[in-house]
């Protein structure tokens, strides 16, 4: 079967990383002239379930699916398999209710990497701070994770300090950053599991007017972060192939209404990006 | 004594203090089943208040009650309606968004099989109002009822409780004589049922038609009690102000001739009244008399521009100031002191220093400034000329009602205007404060302001106004010279 | 927020002459308020009949119904908060709460998950509790106690399984919202429906019901005229928090999954389609009709624009536009 | 929500005495209905200095005014807002297009960034016009009219650059959020305390500040008494509405980006923080102090709650503890 119509489900727009893969899809979409009907749960599981419905009621061949909430429910794809329709699911996979096929970064791997290349910057040694992201979502436990490998690698380091935020945003990380150094003033290491909490935390380090030199790690490389890191604004991130996993999720929507088979998970590394490459990346994002 | 037989109700030294203040002294009184107890007392003297503790509203701070020969001590108006005690309060008290019949009905809705019976519950309102001389549909709303027919509905509230005991509070403050007449027959019926009646009323001329015994009270204790309604008003009035009252009416002012205020077909636009045409003169008061619902108050709303005229012209000293707004007519000099404090002229839970102030931001300011300071002063200094028995730091809540009504008319007076509409001004005032406001009314039109005086109080009328104009169903049906004007002439125009 | 003021004077200075003797139908079922919303909402379904190819069709009209089981049943109790002229900023989070005790009681403790619901129902309605007790025995306003409570009950929720979701229920319970009786009718919109009955009865024939238009319209002339206030107050609340308790376990059947992050800002669309059904903010006027009518305005609307294919950013701006038309359309009625 | 409820009608029966005659320092800062929250206010203070070593450092006390100027600016419009017994949602939503707005004025089309922050305050002042003119000319409700606002202007921020956030601001404009003049005082810190100040001062010592207290109080009455309550009415929202802008502004400065999800759910936190302070949902009651004693109490249990690395879903039931108890101590104080 063809594809016409692409259903786009997504988590949350308002984090720049939904909006980077709403983009990748749309674009690429676009060039093979499929037509894509977007919706944006805002983060509620209830609402995109309702969406999931709405966009099975016009005829959609496929549906990408990021699922809303701290993890995903299981119902989206149910419904869309019951009526036929292949499901990718992106970002997030559900336990019961897998989709047809599952994209996603390698989140464990890359906060791993992140974190190492901030410890060895600093020396192999230091006090750590960590900012979560929302607490329980599936990159939170598994950036955590992969961080924490790091950490345990390294005796030197200690981490000293954590808090989750809500909304992975960077006003969140600007006020934990700087209550949690006010606390551990000596503290020359912070992960922030989103670019947005770790350019919250830069500005963060600026105003606590902190002595010692601090290194501060991201994750995801926002087309918006990309450029500060360039110029040294921070140290470290982990580049998401966002318009990589669109391209992807609509291949693997077209091949799956086309009967293909496809391996379970596609995992994408995710590019550790310093100020020496990041310029590469403002140029052209994976 | 009267009647022999046992009371129903007794109070034995009852005291109430609000804070550190105590507002009533050691109350005695006791009412007999069958009885119309007369309550009478300057504002602020304690009636409502006792009213209150009696229906639950509020309790005494010592002091017994005994109820057909128990102890009695409610803690919640729904006690005291449940042992029989029914009341209604000198404040209206409807619930505006919803019918006539669910206002009389209202915490006691008739039931059938468990559920509210509406069919039952308009009927028996309907027959409620009907014994009051009300033909209104007990379905309708209650927003948008004249004051007079809200109190009415409020009567029948009180008249369908069936209670033992019925305590009315100024119930015919805002009534004319029909409706008063009407009402008085209803007392007469539930005395005939051996029902025991307090009635509070600052109209001492209906005392002797409806009372049976007269309790006088002055500054929260009882100062003297009458076996016999038959006494001469003289006398009741000296034993509520404790001393002697020369006379109520000041004599007239003399008006000059220069009109200041022309209103020339002037018609409502929500067809209230129409094509109204008088002058008012420096120095003159013209009396606005009518029935209930005559339309007098949306005229003279409308002359202070607080609703829409559809046409006419308003001028003042010859110049076209139609205005389109309050502010429009105070700018002018037109100010209005409404009918109801309470929706309209306070702001019941700020004190009575803003109260004034709210009115007269302009001279309490310098440069769009204000200060307290100046504010205080100049409350205090309206407050003692009006004779406000109140601080400026009270909140206005805490007035007697007849207080309440001299801080609305300080708060407007202290603005120097020259032209006063005065609706209703003594409305739940007693006499000696009466007198006092005929005598700023008066001293106003000496001061060179043109005064307008809407009343229902047909002796109020007579004795304060130059002229009277007469309105009937929202037409004038003349005007009348002081000389002309008594009883018989107004009544016959009011029903033309 | 306030209770007089002088548009609403004028308003009911007009009106009387036409709300007086009012036809016996719409009367039943009391319109008033929601007559604008009423015409908003015909008119929003005709453009879309012809707008979309599948805006008409039984399959999406009972995707909406689907779609507005939670909001329903959630309005239905916020439309008793509101008349008396409280608030109600706690359902969000009570629904989460509700739907991770009853995870936690079933999946995690292992009870029957007939049991687990009745827990969770529990626990909502006490919440409830607290909510109403802080208002009458406190002197709470009701913003501040059921915002106090809107954190608590979030943090309680995330701290059950800290912040994790809980899945795998029996089969027929998410069943429930999807398999179609009659060829129509899921449980879950059952339900509502019922709830919705039971509601628009409560309010219009018991009265307990009445007394809460009296409460509304000014609470001391109902205490004056006996009614128990807090009681009722108190109660009010309760079931405003129950519903959200049963909110929260259709929900979860919609999802066949609970998630303490569940029903975030909840409150506001409930509120909303309170208010746009014509109940008053203020107190003492509305109903339920109003409220489905407002249920059903919003979620034709987003079931709508969803269908349309507008961006989401642009339905943003749409939605709001469409609420302020069809109250404004009321008072401008009134007028 | 309500103006009249019986607990206040018995609150004011019961307190005449007593703010009868206040002291002349304590009727300066009209802490009246604040005193219970300052005395919580105190007590968190005390406690947090025992339990971290870090609260009561002088760093640390300049970090939470850092912290609260946002919230801060933002209250003081809300105050005036609540104070006329209205209410504005749409303050986080606004904080979001302002910022955008300048974001996409300087950076993409390239205008200086003065001019760019001149143009957003406008846009904001301009959504606070729309909300105030649906309020008095078409007569919807307070809540209505700014939740559909709140809508539009989130909508509005994200088109702008379809959700994108924008970054690269010249090195000043982020420094005035970090520079501390004379070793405190940082320009975002000044710009708070100066509208605190005019805020405080319009309150207290003008005729239109002192109309808006009658206005809250009864409109009707306002309204005979020669006020022009409509005028008034889309001034507040107004101002209010630039507030939010400048509290924008003040954030872009702080994180040195601008981004189209900012000030979520910000109105909640802001009309709290009025609350708390004694400000009457109902109008017509509070003040300026009473804000600024309410935005410390958010500002210092946030901060100190992050001090003592209070996981943050025990956050969230403390905060709602501490919120229900600093009012109710206000309303026991009362009797
Ligand atoms: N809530 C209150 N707080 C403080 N003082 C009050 C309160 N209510 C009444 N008072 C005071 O108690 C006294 C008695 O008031 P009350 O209302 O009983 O007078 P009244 O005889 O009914 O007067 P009126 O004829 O004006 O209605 C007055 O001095 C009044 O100021
Ligand atoms: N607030 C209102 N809204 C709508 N109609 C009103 C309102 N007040 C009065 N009316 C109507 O206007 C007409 C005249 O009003 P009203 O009874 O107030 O006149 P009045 O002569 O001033 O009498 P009084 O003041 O003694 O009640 C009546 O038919 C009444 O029903
Ligand atoms: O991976 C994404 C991004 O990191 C985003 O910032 C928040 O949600 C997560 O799922
Ligand atoms: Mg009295
Ligand atoms: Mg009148």
């Amino acid at each position: 079967e063809e594809v016409k119509r692409l259903g786009l489900a997504v988590t949350n727009l308002q984090a720049d990383y939904f909006n980077q893969i709403k983009i990748g899809v749309e674009e690429y979409a676009k060039e093979l002239g499929i037509e894509v009907i977007t919706v944006d749960a805002k983060n509620d599981g209830a609402t995109q379930v309702s969406q999931v419905q709405d966009l099975l009621t016009q005829d959609i061949d496929a549906l990408i699916y990021l699922p809303a909430g701290a993890a995903a429910a299981t119902v989206p794809a149910r419904l869309a398999k019951a009526q036929g329709i292949p499901v990718v699911n992106v970002d997030r996979n559900a336990e019961g209710e897998p989709g047809d096929t599952f994209i996603a970064t390698d989140n464990a791997a890359s906060a791993y990497e992140v974190c190492n290349h901030i410890i060895g910057l600093a020396g192999g040694e230091g006090k750590m701070i960590m900012i979560h992201g929302q607490k329980g979502t599936t990159p939170e436990v598994e950036r955590t994770k992969g961080c924490m490998k790091a950490i345990d690698e390294n005796p030197g380091v200690e981490l000293v300090a954590q808090q989750w935020s809500n909304q992975w945003s960077q006003a969140e990380g600007l006020d934990i950053s700087q209550n949690l150094l006010q606390a551990n003033p000596d503290v020359n290491l912070i992960f922030g599991q989103a670019d947005g909490l770790a350019m919250g935390a830069m500005q963060g380090v600026k105003v606590s007017g902190v002595e010692q030199r601090v290194y501060i790690g991201g994750f995801d490389g926002d087309t918006t972060a990309l450029p500060v890191l360039a110029e040294g604004g921070y140290d470290a991130t982990a580049t998401q192939q966002v318009r990589g996993i669109g391209r992807l999720a609509v291949d693997s929507a077209i091949k799956l209404a086309a009967g293909e088979e496809l391996p379970a998970e596609q995992l994408l590394p995710g590019f550790l990006t310093t100020p020496e490459n990041a310029q590469q990346y403002v140029e052209e994002h994976p | 004594m009267t009647n022999a037989a046992a009371p129903i109700l007794s109070l034995r030294n009852i005291r109430k203090s609000y804070g550190p203040i105590e507002v009533l002294h050691g109350i005695d009184l006791d009412v007999r089943p069958g009885e119309v107890v007369a309550l009478l007392g300057e504002n602020g003297a304690g009636k409502s208040t006792i009213s209150k503790i009696i229906s639950g509203t509020t309790p005494q701070s010592s002091g017994e009650m005994t109820w057909q020969g128990k102890p009695y001590a409610p803690s919640s108006p729904r006690e005291a309606i449940d042992a029989g005690v029914g009341m209604i309060h000198q404040e209206l008290m409807l619930l505006p968004h919803l019918t006539i019949a669910e206002n009389v009905f209202v915490g006691r809705y008739p039931r059938r099989a468990g559920l509210v019976d509406r069919q039952a519950m308009n009927d028996q309102a309907r027959s409620g109002l009907e014994r009051l001389g009300l033909n209104i549909s007990p379905a309708r709303r209650v927003d948008g009822l004249s004051t007079a027919n809200q109190q009415l509905v409020e009567i029948a509230k009180a008249l369908t409780l069936n209670a033992r005991l019925l305590i009315l509070d100024e119930p015919t403050a805002a009534l004319g004589g029909e409706e008063t007449q009407k009402l008085f027959e209803q007392i007469a019926r539930l005395k005939a049922d051996g029902v025991g009646i307090i009635y509070i009323s600052h109209r001492l001329e209906e005392i002797r038609k409806v009372a049976d015994r007269i309790v006088v009270m002055r500054d929260g204790s009882k100062v003297e009690e009458f076996d016999s309604a038959d006494i001469p008003v003289r006398q009741i009035v000296e034993a509520m102000v404790g001393r002697q009252l020369e006379r109520m009416f000041p004599a007239l002012p003399t008006p000059s001739d220069e009109p200041v205020l022309e209103v020339r077909n002037l018609t409502s636009a929500r067809g209230d009244f129409e094509d109204i045409n008088f002058t008012v003169r420096r120095g003159e008061i013209l009396g606005i008399a009518g029935l209930v619902g005559a339309g007098r108050t949306e005229l003279v709303r409308a002359i202070a521009g607080a609703d829409p005229i559809a046409s006419g012209t308003v001028l003042l000293k010859g110049r076209d100031i139609t205005p389109k707004s309050p502010r429009d007519a105070i700018r002018n000099g037109i100010v209005l002191v409404p009918e109801d404090r309470k929706l309209q002229g306070l702001v019941l839970d700020h004190t009575i220093a803003e109260n004034i102030g709210y009115a007269n931001l302009t001279k309490v300011s310098t440069g769009g400034i204000v200060t307290t300071g100046k504010v205080n002063a100049f409350a205090d200094n309206n407050i003692h000329r009006f004779g406000v028995k109140g601080r400026g730091p009270q909140k206005a809540n805490e007035l007697s009602g007849g207080n309440q009504q001299k801080v609305v008319i300080a708060k407007w007076l202290a603005r120097e205007p020259s032209v006063v509409v005065l609706d209703e001004p003594t409305r739940g005032i007693d006499v000696g404060a009466r007198s006092s406001i005929y005598d700023i009314i008066v001293g106003l039109a000496q001061e060179g302001v043109a005064v307008i005086v809407v009343s229902s109080d047909l002796e109020e009328v007579l004795g304060v106004s130059n002229r009277i104009m007469v309105m009937a169903a929202g037409r004038q049906s003349g005007i009348l010279d002081h000389a002309d004007a008594n009883d018989v002439s107004v009544m016959e125009l009011a029903t033309a | 927020m306030n209770v007089r003021n002088d548009r609403e004077e004028d308003r009911m200075t007009m009106t009387h002459s036409t709300t007086a003797e009012r036809p016996r139908l719409a009367d039943l079922f009391s319109l008033s308020g929601a007559t604008g919303p009423l015409i908003g909402l015909v008119l929003l379904c005709i453009f879309l009949s012809f707008a979309t190819d599948s805006f008409f069709t039984m399959r999406n009209l009972l995707n909406v119904l689907d779609q507005i089981t939670v909001l329903g049943i959630m309005a239905v109790g916020m439309t008793l908060v509101i008349l008396i002229g409280g608030i109600d900023l706690a359902v969000g989070s009570v629904l989460a709460l509700a739907m991770m005790v009853m995870g936690y009681v079933a999946n995690v403790a292992g009870f029957p998950l007939g049991l687990a619901i009745i827990v969770a129902l529990a626990c909502a309605a006490a919440s409830g509790a607290v909510s109403g007790l802080l208002i009458t025995l406190f002197n709470v306003p009701a913003f501040i106690s059921t915002l106090a409570m809107m954190s608590i009950a979030r943090g309680l929720a995330n701290m059950i399984t800290d912040g994790q979701q809980i899945v795998g229920f029996p089969a027929w319970f998410s069943m429930l919202a999807f398999i179609r009786h009659w060829g129509f009718l899921t449980t879950t919109v059952a339900v509502m429906l019922i709830v919705f009955a039971l509601g628009w009865f409560f309010l219009r024939y018991t009265s307990a019901g009445r007394s809460l238009y009296a409460i509304g319209g000014n609470p001391e002339v109902a205490r004056l005229a006996g009614i128990n206030v807090s009681l009722m107050t108190v109660g009010v609340y309760v079931v405003s928090s129950l519903l959200a308790g049963l909110g929260g376990v259709v929900l979860a059947m919609r999802l066949d999954s609970v998630q303490p992050t569940a029903g975030f800002t909840y409150e506001l669309d409930t509120i909303a389609a309170v208010v746009i059904g014509g109940t008053s903010l203020s107190g003492g006027q509305g109903g339920i009709v109003g409220t489905i009518i407002g249920v059903l305005i919003i979620g034709v609307l987003r079931n709508g624009l969803n269908l349309l294919g507008v961006s989401p950013f642009t339905q943003a701006v749409v939605i709001g536009v469409v609420i302020a038309l069809a109250v404004a359309a009321e008072a401008f009625k009134k007028r």
